[in-house]
């Protein structure tokens, strides 16, 4: 049991991590990222560059893992996001944008860094065993500490920054915080790039444990929709929440239903529809959206 | 209005330009191959390697003069479709080749594509050469299909064999992703270990092929204590981390699968925990690669910047193709002939040293001779290379 | 007068707080009823409660003797409670015709398939509807807008939207929830003159909740006074205005709320 | 305008049925006829889509009801022996069935999560596919026969296919006429009191239900039409691949049914079916490029909607015509 805890803390971490980016852009723009998914399978890509074909530390990867998405963040936003809001009578239409960056970052990712899975070699090496009763390699402490960590900085620097604050502004209301003095052009932009930073941060970690390849964009951007789901869209706790216990569900409902193995995610999904029938704007989520 | 009148001739007339001069003018002596299969999005990996295998002997072919067949001397150009995995894609593809007046086709690389092309290529004598093992694609009343490696049903108990008597396996725990093809061959490989007497302590463990972490997936699996794991099915991308999250669940038993990896990847992805990883391959290990094998790894390395493992298997449906054409030049044209010479085709096989041969085989499997005989070649994993296990013989 | 609407010991809980306690008043035929309170009182709650957009905790409403509470919206409209609402809730992408037509729905006899297939009674149902619209849109004296997008609507106007669609339905009680808010003077004035004429020549009994003091005084016959979900007042304008309870209420609150 | 839209129908079957062909022969390019059989049948489920979007709702899941779709007409003629041209209806039927129980629970969600839900409820119909013993689980339907003969008193209506010499023509007529009694059962409903309720759904529902409109029966009536659409537009796919596989339709089928209404434009009832030649063409088209076509392709898809935010048909060319609005 201890050992399903601490699979589902470590999953949740991750989880949680990428569904921050994800509702942040939503909570700020209410765009539904489809392209989240491959800026952190780039972001994984960066990381693998830096670390294992130039022979740099894993810490410098990181950090450029999350530049590179921050720069790229602010450009989609600035130049495709803004002006296509701006113009269209429905805001869903930015779903096809968004998911028209997928399908390039795809067909990018595949030119740069082709078809294969990638890894970096282990960080540290060493497995944790307490009595068998948890068995946790060090390298994967490590990374679900260091998750925990950027959710840490991430709340922190929105509850007590500047730019934090005047983002949470305009998440609770766009035209107020403008009333109010807000750049919402700048903060938008701003909140884009964190989105993406936080992305391609998460893909920086990751490469370290479980690779990265091109096809996990898009299944990582519809994990991160449901956990947003869950949580309720566009709140930052929400998020956290909602990726903790899709962790945890999967942890969980992986040894439950060992014997039936086909039918765990099938008991994942439909309880999902489920509890958002019965809660349709998630764990506490607002109602809008 | 006038310029509304010309925008839309204009778009009208680039359109239909477009659309119905796509006829590439075919030069004279050229062959075309064909090619359909996923070379975009998550499964890209398994086309792209098919598809830079087939590039890259082609491109060999061209540049050391041409490939004879009768008496005339024929260039190769392979023409690649990517169908994105969608088998409605596929049969898009197939129906662009019959357009190029194409009768070879290698791939589709799995199963849903490869029964979905099934009608268009009857329907135009097409014959291709799927990378996917249900057996009603093989078996009559189908005929225009032929399996391009070995299957899983056949490889499998050849292992688990081997396993049994050289390594004193007894208990088989099996995984696999939650996708058609690896659940398919799940089946079967349970099926296989049964037959030999071996117990099966867990078959009915699956993932999502998106997964990243594996340690909950595989917690239950351990803990049934297995002397061997089987990864039905499992992709290049997942492998690494299956078994590194085994090894470091404390997992020491042995660890094999029946589809073809790459040496990098394991090494990248597991490192030392992948050594002794027991997988299926073409024949680039040292110990039985000619010359020729050698060469081509050469080649495509140089083509392409890197060399993929997976390739190893899928450099013989090529030359299958060209070979039986060359035993009667007849089939250029018609997939008939093509189909009657691969009773009694036979050529020696350039890519492994010894004496296999190229032949078609498959009745004890199929009823008929619809598949490829390429050496099974089950490798062992060891510090970031391949070495041959043993290698045996599919009828 | 005979009471048309009742609303006897109607209460919601939302949690542990009640935004709606036991309040009781009856609406009478014919005449424009106000209920006022300061904000948060439980007003809009209490309007929802009436429609059935909101269920009832306890209690319940009655429309001429028969309940018509913790139905849906659409049945409470169909039996002649029509709401319009707190936002300028319009549709914003139809003209102002289109929207007036569309608010015909509950006349309409055809059948969904009817629609459809464009049968005889459909299309004598979108006849009926032009005309009725027309007049409408006359009688409201909307011509010069009628064929403008709503979203393009200057705030008066679409005010003046909301109460032609409320009409359209052809109501027996019009539910206004706050038609005043963010009007200047003149403005106000206009609508109360236009609510008047809606209730004296249409015959249509109307209910509204309003923040805007003088232009209840002069518009209601009688008013309902709640604070904090209670109802604390009920009476002619006149006898309101000099209730201790209500000025204590309002004192509580900013001061130019009471307005008096 | 009454006269009109006949016409408008007859231009259409006329397009389709004659210069089409017309065209593909003088060309030589027979393989379009299967691309442009994909077009209609797609396009058909996109039409569904569609309509779901104008009540308001975003439609990620018509990939799981062109599988379901597909299945049952699969299992109806594998199992029972039935005649193709029965079960197409009959799938239409069990697809709008099943998507009136699952409706009603989810169609109370709104914006993004309805949008979730029913994204979610692909991968549901993929995986209950796989785990169900009359789907064949992974192993999928195959050898499932071509369309045989369907005969009304002893007079053919429509002939056996699997005796046609191009059985690839008969599947394209029976498309595109499909696809056209579709789109103009769309037309219908858009242009009647039905698509202007649609419309007062999409833009306000309190309003629209305290004006008297039954919201939520006309939102299930509005899925219910869209899922039978996906269900006959998936029962012909595979009578086309005679095979069906739990990943017939997938995510991604989903996905692109509703970005071939986002290009093609919401407000216009010929959207869909414009997005979708556009999107599915223009892939084929691309196929020349190698391994650059996913980067043109998706770079196009970009420019064009930076461009035309609101959909190709928002474009000034083909509103000549359109209401001011």
């Amino acid at each position: 049991m201890e050992q399903v805890l601490a699979n589902g803390l470590y999953l949740g971490a991750q989880y949680a991590l990428i569904a921050l980016g994800l509702t942040l852009i939503f909570s700020l723009m209410n765009v539904l990222n489809f392209a989240h998914g491959q800026m952190y399978v780039f972001g994984g890509f960066v990381t693998y560059t830096v670390v294992a074909q130039l022979g740099l530390p894993f810490i410098v990867g990181l950090i450029l893992s999350g530049i590179v998405l921050g720069v790229m963040g602010a450009l989609i936003e600035k130049y495709l996001f803004r002006p296509v809001i701006a113009r269209s009578t429905r805001e869903e239409s930015t779903m096809l944008l968004a998911a028209g960056i997928a399908f390039f970052l795809d067909a990018v990712i595949l030119l740069l860094f082709g078809e294969k899975q990638r890894g970096i070699p282990k960080i540290i090496d060493g497995v944790l065993n307490w009595d068998y009763r948890i068995i946790m390699p060090y390298d994967r402490i490590l990374i679900g500490v260091l998750a925990i960590a950027a959710i840490c900085i991430f709340i922190m620097y929105m509850q007590y920054s500047k730019t934090g604050r005047a983002m949470r502004a305009l998440a609770q209301d766009r035209v107020a915080a403008e009333l109010m003095g807000v750049d919402v052009k700048y903060y938008s932009m701003i909140g884009f790039a964190l989105g993406a930073m936080l992305a391609g941060i998460v893909g920086g970690l990751l490469v370290s444990i479980t690779g990265i390849n091109l096809g996990m964009g898009g299944p990582a951007s519809i994990k991160a929709f449901m956990m947003i789901m869950i949580g309720g869209a566009g709140i930052i706790s929400g998020a956290i929440a909602g990726g903790f216990i899709l962790g945890m569900m999967e942890s969980v409902g992986l040894l439950v239903f060992a014997a039936y193995g086909d039918i765990t995610y099938l008991m994942i999904f439909v309880s999902l529809i489920i509890f958002l029938a019965i809660r349709p704007h998630g764990l506490m989520g607002k109602p809008w959206g | 209005m006038n310029k509304r009148l010309f925008l839309k001739t204009a778009i009208a007339g680039i359109l239909s330009v477009g659309l119905f001069s796509g006829v590439a003018l075919a030069a004279n002596e050229t062959l075309k191959i064909g090619f359909v299969g996923v070379t975009s999005g998550p499964a890209a990996a398994w086309g792209i390697s098919n598809q830079r295998s087939m590039e890259t002997r082609a491109a060999w072919i061209n540049e050391t003069g041409g490939y004879k067949i009768g008496d005339k001397t024929y260039d190769i150009e392979i023409v690649a479709f990517d169908d994105q995995k969608d088998p409605k894609r596929a049969i898009a593809g197939m129906e662009k080749m019959a357009q190029e007046g194409i009768h070879y086709v290698v791939g589709p690389n799995v199963d849903d594509g490869a029964a979905a092309v099934r009608p268009v290529a009857e329907q135009n004598g097409i014959m291709y050469f799927p990378y996917a093992f249900p057996k009603s694609l093989y078996e009559a009343p189908a005929s225009n299909a032929v399996l391009g490696m070995v299957a899983n049903y056949q490889s499998g108990p050849a292992i688990y064999k081997y396993m049994k008597d050289e390594k004193g396996v007894k208990k088989v725990a099996f995984v696999a992703a939650n996708e058609s093809d690896p659940l398919s061959q799940r089946t079967g490989g349970v099926a296989a270990a049964k037959a030999l007497g071996l117990e099966v302590v867990s078959d009915s463990v699956t993932y999502q092929v998106d997964t990243t972490d594996f340690t909950p997936v595989l917690l239950p699996v351990v803990r049934s204590k297995p002397d061997l794991l089987v990864l039905s099915g499992v992709s290049p991308a997942n492998a690494p981390q299956l078994i590194r999250s085994a090894r470091e669940l404390g997992y020491t038993g042995l660890i094999s699968t029946e589809t073809a990896q790459d040496a990098l990847v394991l090494k990248e992805g597991a490192g030392d925990l992948a050594n002794g990883f027991i997988s299926v391959g073409g024949a680039s290990t040292p110990e039985i690669a000619t010359d020729m094998m050698r060469e081509f790894v050469e080649r495509y390395t140089k083509m392409f910047g890197e060399y993929n493992d997976e390739s190893n298997t899928k450099v013989y449906a090529l030359e299958y193709i060209l070979e039986t054409l060359k035993a009667d030049p007849a089939g250029i044209t018609d997939a008939a002939a093509f189909k009657k010479i691969m009773d009694t085709f036979e050529a020696p096989n350039p890519y492994m040293k010894g004496d296999a041969v190229l032949k078609y085989v498959g009745m004890s499997s199929f009823g008929q001779k619809r598949q490829v005989a390429v050496p099974l070649v089950v490798n062992v994993y060891k510090d970031g290379a391949f070495e041959t296990l043993f290698v045996a013989e599919v009828d | 007068m005979t009471a048309i609407l009742e609303v006897d010991k109607l209460t919601r809980r939302f949690g542990g707080l009640v935004a709606v306690n036991n309040i009781s008043f009856d609406v009478k035929q014919g005449e424009i009823l106000s209920v006022i309170g300061p904000n948060g009182a439980g007003k809009s709650t209490l309007f929802k409660l009436i429609s059935s957009f909101l269920s009832t905790s306890a209690g319940e409403v009655r429309f001429k003797g028969e309940k018509v509470s913790d139905l849906s919206p659409h049945v409470v409209a169909r039996k002649g409670i029509v709401r319009t609402f707190q936002e300028t809730t319009i549709f914003r992408s139809m003209t102002t015709r289109e929207n007036i037509i569309i608010a015909h729905h509950l006349r309409s006899k055809a059948s969904m398939a009817g629609y459809f297939w464009g049968s005889a009674q459909a299309r004598r149902d979108e006849a009926t509807f032009a005309k009725s619209a027309d007049e409408i849109i006359q009688f409201l004296d909307m011509q010069g807008i009628a064929d403008e997008l709503a979203s393009n609507l200057p705030q008066g106007n679409l005010r003046a939207l909301g109460i032609a669609i409320g009409l359209a339905t052809d109501p027996e009680i019009l539910l206004l929830d706050e038609p005043f808010a963010g009007m200047n003077h003149d403005e106000t004035m206009q609508m109360v003159d236009l609510v008047r004429s809606v209730q004296r020549e249409r015959g249509v009994t109307v209910m509204l909740v309003e923040h805007d003091m003088p232009a209840v005084m002069k518009i209601s016959d009688r008013i309902v006074v709640i604070n904090f979900g209670e109802k604390i007042a009920e009476g002619t304008p006149a006898e309101i205005r000099s209730n201790d309870k209500v000025i204590e209420a309002y004192l509580g609150s900013e001061d130019d709320a009471i307005g008096i | 305008m009454n006269i009109k839209k006949p016409l408008l129908v007859i231009v259409l079957l006329l397009v389709v049925l004659v210069l089409v062909p017309w065209l593909i022969h003088v060309s030589g390019r027979w393989d379009f006829y299967y691309t442009l059989t994909s077009v209609a049948l797609l396009s058909i489920a996109s039409a569904g889509v569609w309509l779901t979007f104008y009540i308001g709702r975003i439609n990620i899941g018509q990939g799981a009801y062109t599988l379901i779709g597909g299945y049952a007409s699969a299992i109806l003629v594998t199992k029972l022996g039935m005649n193709f041209w029965l079960t197409l209806p009959l799938a239409g039927l069990i697809c709008a069935l099943i998507s009136i129980v699952i409706g009603l629970p989810i169609l109370r969600l709104r914006g993004v999560y309805f949008a979730m839900v029913t994204l979610v409820l692909t991968e549901v119909a993929r995986l209950t596919a796989l785990a169900l013993p009359i789907t064949n689980g992974a192993k999928g339907i195959v050898n499932i026969p071509m369309p045989t003969e369907l005969s009304f008193f002893g007079i053919t209506i429509i002939p056996d296919f699997g005796t046609l010499e191009n059985p690839k023509l008969a599947f394209y007529i029976a498309s595109v006429i499909m696809m056209v009694l579709c789109y103009a059962a769309l037309y219908r409903i858009v242009n009647s009191r039905l698509g202007h309720l649609c419309r007062s759904l999409q833009q306000n529902e309190e309003l629209s239900a305290s004006i008297g409109v039954n919201t939520a029966y006309l939102r299930v009536l509005a899925y219910s039409i869209s899922s039978f659409m996906g269900g006959i537009a998936g029962a012909s796919f595979v009578s086309i691949s005679q095979s069906v596989y739990p990943s017939s339709f997938q995510v991604v089928d989903s996905v692109n049914f509703m970005l071939n209404c986002f290009l093609g434009g919401l407000g216009f009832v010929l959207g869909p079916m414009l997005g979708t030649l556009v999107l599915y063409f223009g892939w084929d088209l691309l196929f020349t490029l190698g391994k650059y076509q996913l980067l043109i392709y998706s770079s196009m898809l970009i420019l064009l909607m930076v461009w035309l935010p609101n959909g190709l048909l928002s474009l000034k060319l083909f509103n000549r015509g359109a209401k001011k609005k």
